[in-house]
């Protein structure tokens, strides 16, 4: 059954048990991302940090969101991923995901980058599923943007 | 179900339906009200008509050309008595409802029409209800912004009726229109058009039904209906896209101005001014749907011969039953009427902490089921009900028992995955 | 003929060619400038979308909601490759070239914009010429009489060519747009576009084309055109009915204000306001010509296998063959250019104290040639000419000089009949 | 061939040598009609009288147009069949001929009433046609009853 592949486990998990929820202070900056097509939402706050090796660190996102459980899912993932990593390291993982999202399925995920975000490979083959599991993802680039 | 309305007939007309999905799941098609599938009758009579007969219309004298417009005019005729039309010329043939809508609309406050009952500015006001589709909200806006005319609405009951209390206060003298759904594609309600059609009369507004999910569905006539305007489109009366009609009193469609300027709309073209051709060519700018007219006309004698009153039993029967079997479906929400009066096959709900886009992929993914999710072009009635979007069910001459069945059962495994 | 194209072999693609009419009569079809004929492949490509894949687009889900998009927004990619668009974005469908001509007609003087560019008022200019279509004069003639804007014209030479020696004074500071036909439907002449766009540049108007006669039959490509707006028809092209396409710049179609308003154009929808969709979609309301697209895709891809050159260069020596051949015909008076050079495939002529009609009318009844008869929705330019109809045989990738030589024949016949 | 049952020798006469051609004085009403999907125009004038039989009778009809032989023969033959007649039996005749060009090629021409004007009888099956042969026959109609 097809379904499988889209409704992992770790994506149910996430979407019952979101990580990170909730919005919090203090913050850099806020910003509310939507999906028209089908009406997923989220607002999404980042605090950036000084890390110990001189980069920029991600001290923490927080957020709060309606949407499918892809979406949702989504954004814990992107929690867990983010916070405590370096700037530069979570944009690389924003970049892989995002081209694995657009791959149709025909493309082949880097692991080693993504991490638990390799849970949603399946979504790449239900290209109207693909913008809900971008929505975090796509707000999270523009909230780090915002907040240099 | 009833005696004459063999159901499993119907379906072998349908080719999509035998049709096997990618895994081998059944295809099992409950969202007619998005779009309905089309019979073999329909698709053969484009088919043959593109083969054998295809010309331009009206302006060829040739051999095709006669039977293109023939065919093209024929259709007219069937629509026309197919809704009981006073005359074939009040059917304008035009892309889709939202075109026919759209017409209507851009006829108010344009200033080459003198004609009082479509003067729109400051002051006069437009009415409309909560439970629109957007086809039928954005073109009054646009209107609205276009010339300062305000949009008005008529609130919907928590039981997904629409909330008449208010009438007199609404519909004023400063009304110039009031344009309503027939039938609610997400509620399933059917309005009572008798109450505001007579508000209407006495303060001289005119009344336009959006007609899209009625019209397919039930025996409609326009005459009986009493009202000024009717739009409904092809593609969701076992016909094919890229054609909708607008039906328009006659007295009324000649007093609006043109809409789209072209060939075919024109009695005779000067480089600096017209004359435009009778109605309802005046609205037919440009090659019409020529082809989709041959399969809106084949349609119309589909859904004749099958029988609209036998049509509205099977959907009726279908309806109580899945009504019926989705209580047993715990924590569903019913997002209008659970009473079968004065409603139609569509049915629309919401799952405690499961969103819509998870049930509709998960009843596709799994068992085949079609259904639409989200708003369904009705985003301010879910704000009204206080959701995103819902799961919706919608059923025609096509459907089973047996698919409801399935679906019951799709919904538990839903609720299974998400437990 | 050239050797690599192969007329019997494309003959045998358009099952009505091989129709016999009533009386036993072939069918010689000399009317594509009014509409083409389709081809197996199209035909089949929508019996098949309508027999196993059809669904709404955009909305749903589902298998079939996905096939019909994947098929629908394809078919996008497929047109703006075929007229080199530099996005796929920047192509909207329509149902035909007249509603695309309307669309960009009614964006100008619409108080919901605000860029200046679409301005439109008393002392404000449109300028067209005196050899276009009723489709691209009339919306502008209703624009002008809706904004008190003024519309004027470039007249046409003895010879069929636009006359372009007042262009300066034509085209002024005053002008916000120039919308002309690229090829006429009429004389066959092909326009110059190169200096009414620069002129158009350096006053800052806006340049659109009536391309509805050239997509067809030559590679055209927007983006070495260099103009800002673009309309065609399916039907024109071997595609079905139903379905236009207009090509505009992003930035532009971005800054105009919506047309139609419904489902599908809009972003988010309250009762009181509404965001639109991003291009193409905010053009697009309503269900739109699904069937249709996935039509003209498969005509696209026909004649694209064919080869646009091959297409071009077939009708390049059946025209020089037929005007060689009309010259035969005592006292014919060719409207249009009688040399080859940017000129099309369609040629009108007069026929000395004999009507048009009847010209038509027995080159049918006895010999199965279909011509178009009357002014071909160019009435202007038939005042020009000082007559009131002409015959017009309009050239396509299927005809052969065995059809102009019948032509011929048929000529000398009427000219007995009415000796 | 079908074309001959529309272009019967008798139009065709009528068409090369039309009868009664050119506006004339005096006259009681004038018309200009046009057929505007095929562009044929004609202008007619009316004089009527009063016969010895005291019923009105039609004295003179004169017209100009420009059209199809289908058009011009049948103001032609229209000149004919009416002038000289009285007023009310040549409505008669345009009843009869409205109603066999509406026809569809089905209805059995009248002779007795039409006379010459039953040439026209193979026009009513070209719907496209129809509009020109009724077209002298409509002006005459309208110019009678703005005489009256
Ligand atoms: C030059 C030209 N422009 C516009 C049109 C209108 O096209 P459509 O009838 O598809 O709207 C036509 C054909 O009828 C045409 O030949
Ligand atoms: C109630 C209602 N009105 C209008 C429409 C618009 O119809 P179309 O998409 O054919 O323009 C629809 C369907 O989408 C509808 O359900």
């Amino acid at each position: 059954m097809i379904a499988e592949s889209l409704y992992q486990e770790l994506i149910l998990e996430h979407y019952k048990h979101p990580q990170g929820r909730g919005l919090r202070e203090p913050y850099d900056a806020e910003v509310h991302h939507v999906n028209p097509t089908c009406g997923d939402e989220i607002t999404m706050r980042v605090k950036l940090k000084d890390g110990a090796d001189g980069g920029r660190h991600v001290a923490d996102v927080s957020y709060e969101g309606q949407g499918c459980s892809i979406s949702q899912a989504a954004a814990s993932v992107l929690y867990e991923l983010t916070v405590g990593s370096r700037v530069e390291d979570t944009l690389q993982v924003v970049d892989e995901f995002t081209r694995l999202m657009h791959g149709r399925g025909q493309v082949e995920p880097d692991e080693a980058v993504l991490g638990d975000a390799v849970a949603f490979a399946g979504v790449a083959k239900y290209p109207a599923r693909v913008k809900c599991a971008l929505l975090a993802w796509m707000a999270y680039k523009d909230a780090v943007v915002r907040s240099s | 179900m009833s005696t004459t309305f063999d159901v499993e007939r119907i379906r072998k007309d349908f080719p999509i339906l035998s049709r096997e999905l990618p895994g081998g799941r059944p295809l099992i098609y409950l969202d007619s009200g998005n779009s309905s599938q089309k019979p073999t009758q329909v698709i053969e009579a484009m088919r043959e008509h593109m083969a054998a007969h295809y010309g331009n219309v009206g302006r060829a004298l040739h051999v095709l050309g006669s039977e293109s417009t023939e065919a093209y005019e024929g259709a007219r005729d069937k629509v026309a008595a197919f809704i009981g039309a006073p005359s074939r010329d009040e059917i304008v043939f035009t892309k889709n409802a939202s075109e026919a809508l759209n017409l209507v609309a851009y006829s108010f406050g344009n200033p080459i029409c003198t004609d009082e009952r479509f003067a729109m500015g400051p002051g006069d006001e437009i009415v409309i209800t909560e439970m629109e589709h957007h086809s039928n909200i954005v073109p009054w806006q646009l209107l609205a912004q276009r010339t300062g005319a305000t949009l008005r609405w008529f609130p919907v009951t928590d039981d997904g009726r629409l909330d008449l209390s208010g009438l007199d206060e609404l519909v004023t003298e400063r009304t110039k229109i009031v344009s309503m759904v027939h039938q609610s594609n997400v509620l399933g309600t059917v309005n009572p058009v008798a109450p505001v059609l007579a508000r209407a009369r006495e303060v001289g507004a005119l009344v336009m039904l959006d007609a899209s999910q009625s019209v397919p569905h039930r025996k409609v006539d326009v005459a009986a209906l009493g009202v000024d305007f009717v739009a409904f489109t092809g593609h969701k009366m076992v016909g094919p896209s890229g054609i909708g009609v607008l039906w328009g009193r006659r007295e009324l469609l000649e007093a609006m101005p043109p809409f789209l300027g072209g060939g075919e709309m024109i009695e005779a073209v000067w480089m600096d001014r017209s004359t435009y051709a009778p109605v309802p060519h005046k609205f037919e700018a440009g090659t019409p749907p020529i082809v989709e007219a041959v399969g809106l006309g084949a349609a119309v004698d589909y859904l004749t011969a099958v029988g609209m009153d036998a049509i509205h039993e099977h959907e009726k029967e279908l309806t109580a039953y899945a009504l019926g079997a989705l209580k047993e479906i715990d924590g569903l929400r019913l997002i209008g009427p659970s009473d079968l009066a004065d409603r139609g096959g569509t049915i629309s709900f919401t799952l405690p902490d499961i969103h819509p886009h998870d049930v509709g992929q998960i009843l596709d993914d799994v068992f085949g089921i079609a259904v639409r999710v989200g708003h369904h072009c009705a985003r301010p009635l879910h704000l009204r009900f206080g959701i995103p979007a819902t799961t919706r069910v919608s059923l025609y001459l096509y459907n089973t028992t047996a698919e409801i069945d399935a679906l019951v059962r799709g919904l538990h495994h839903v609720k299974k995955v998400f437990g």
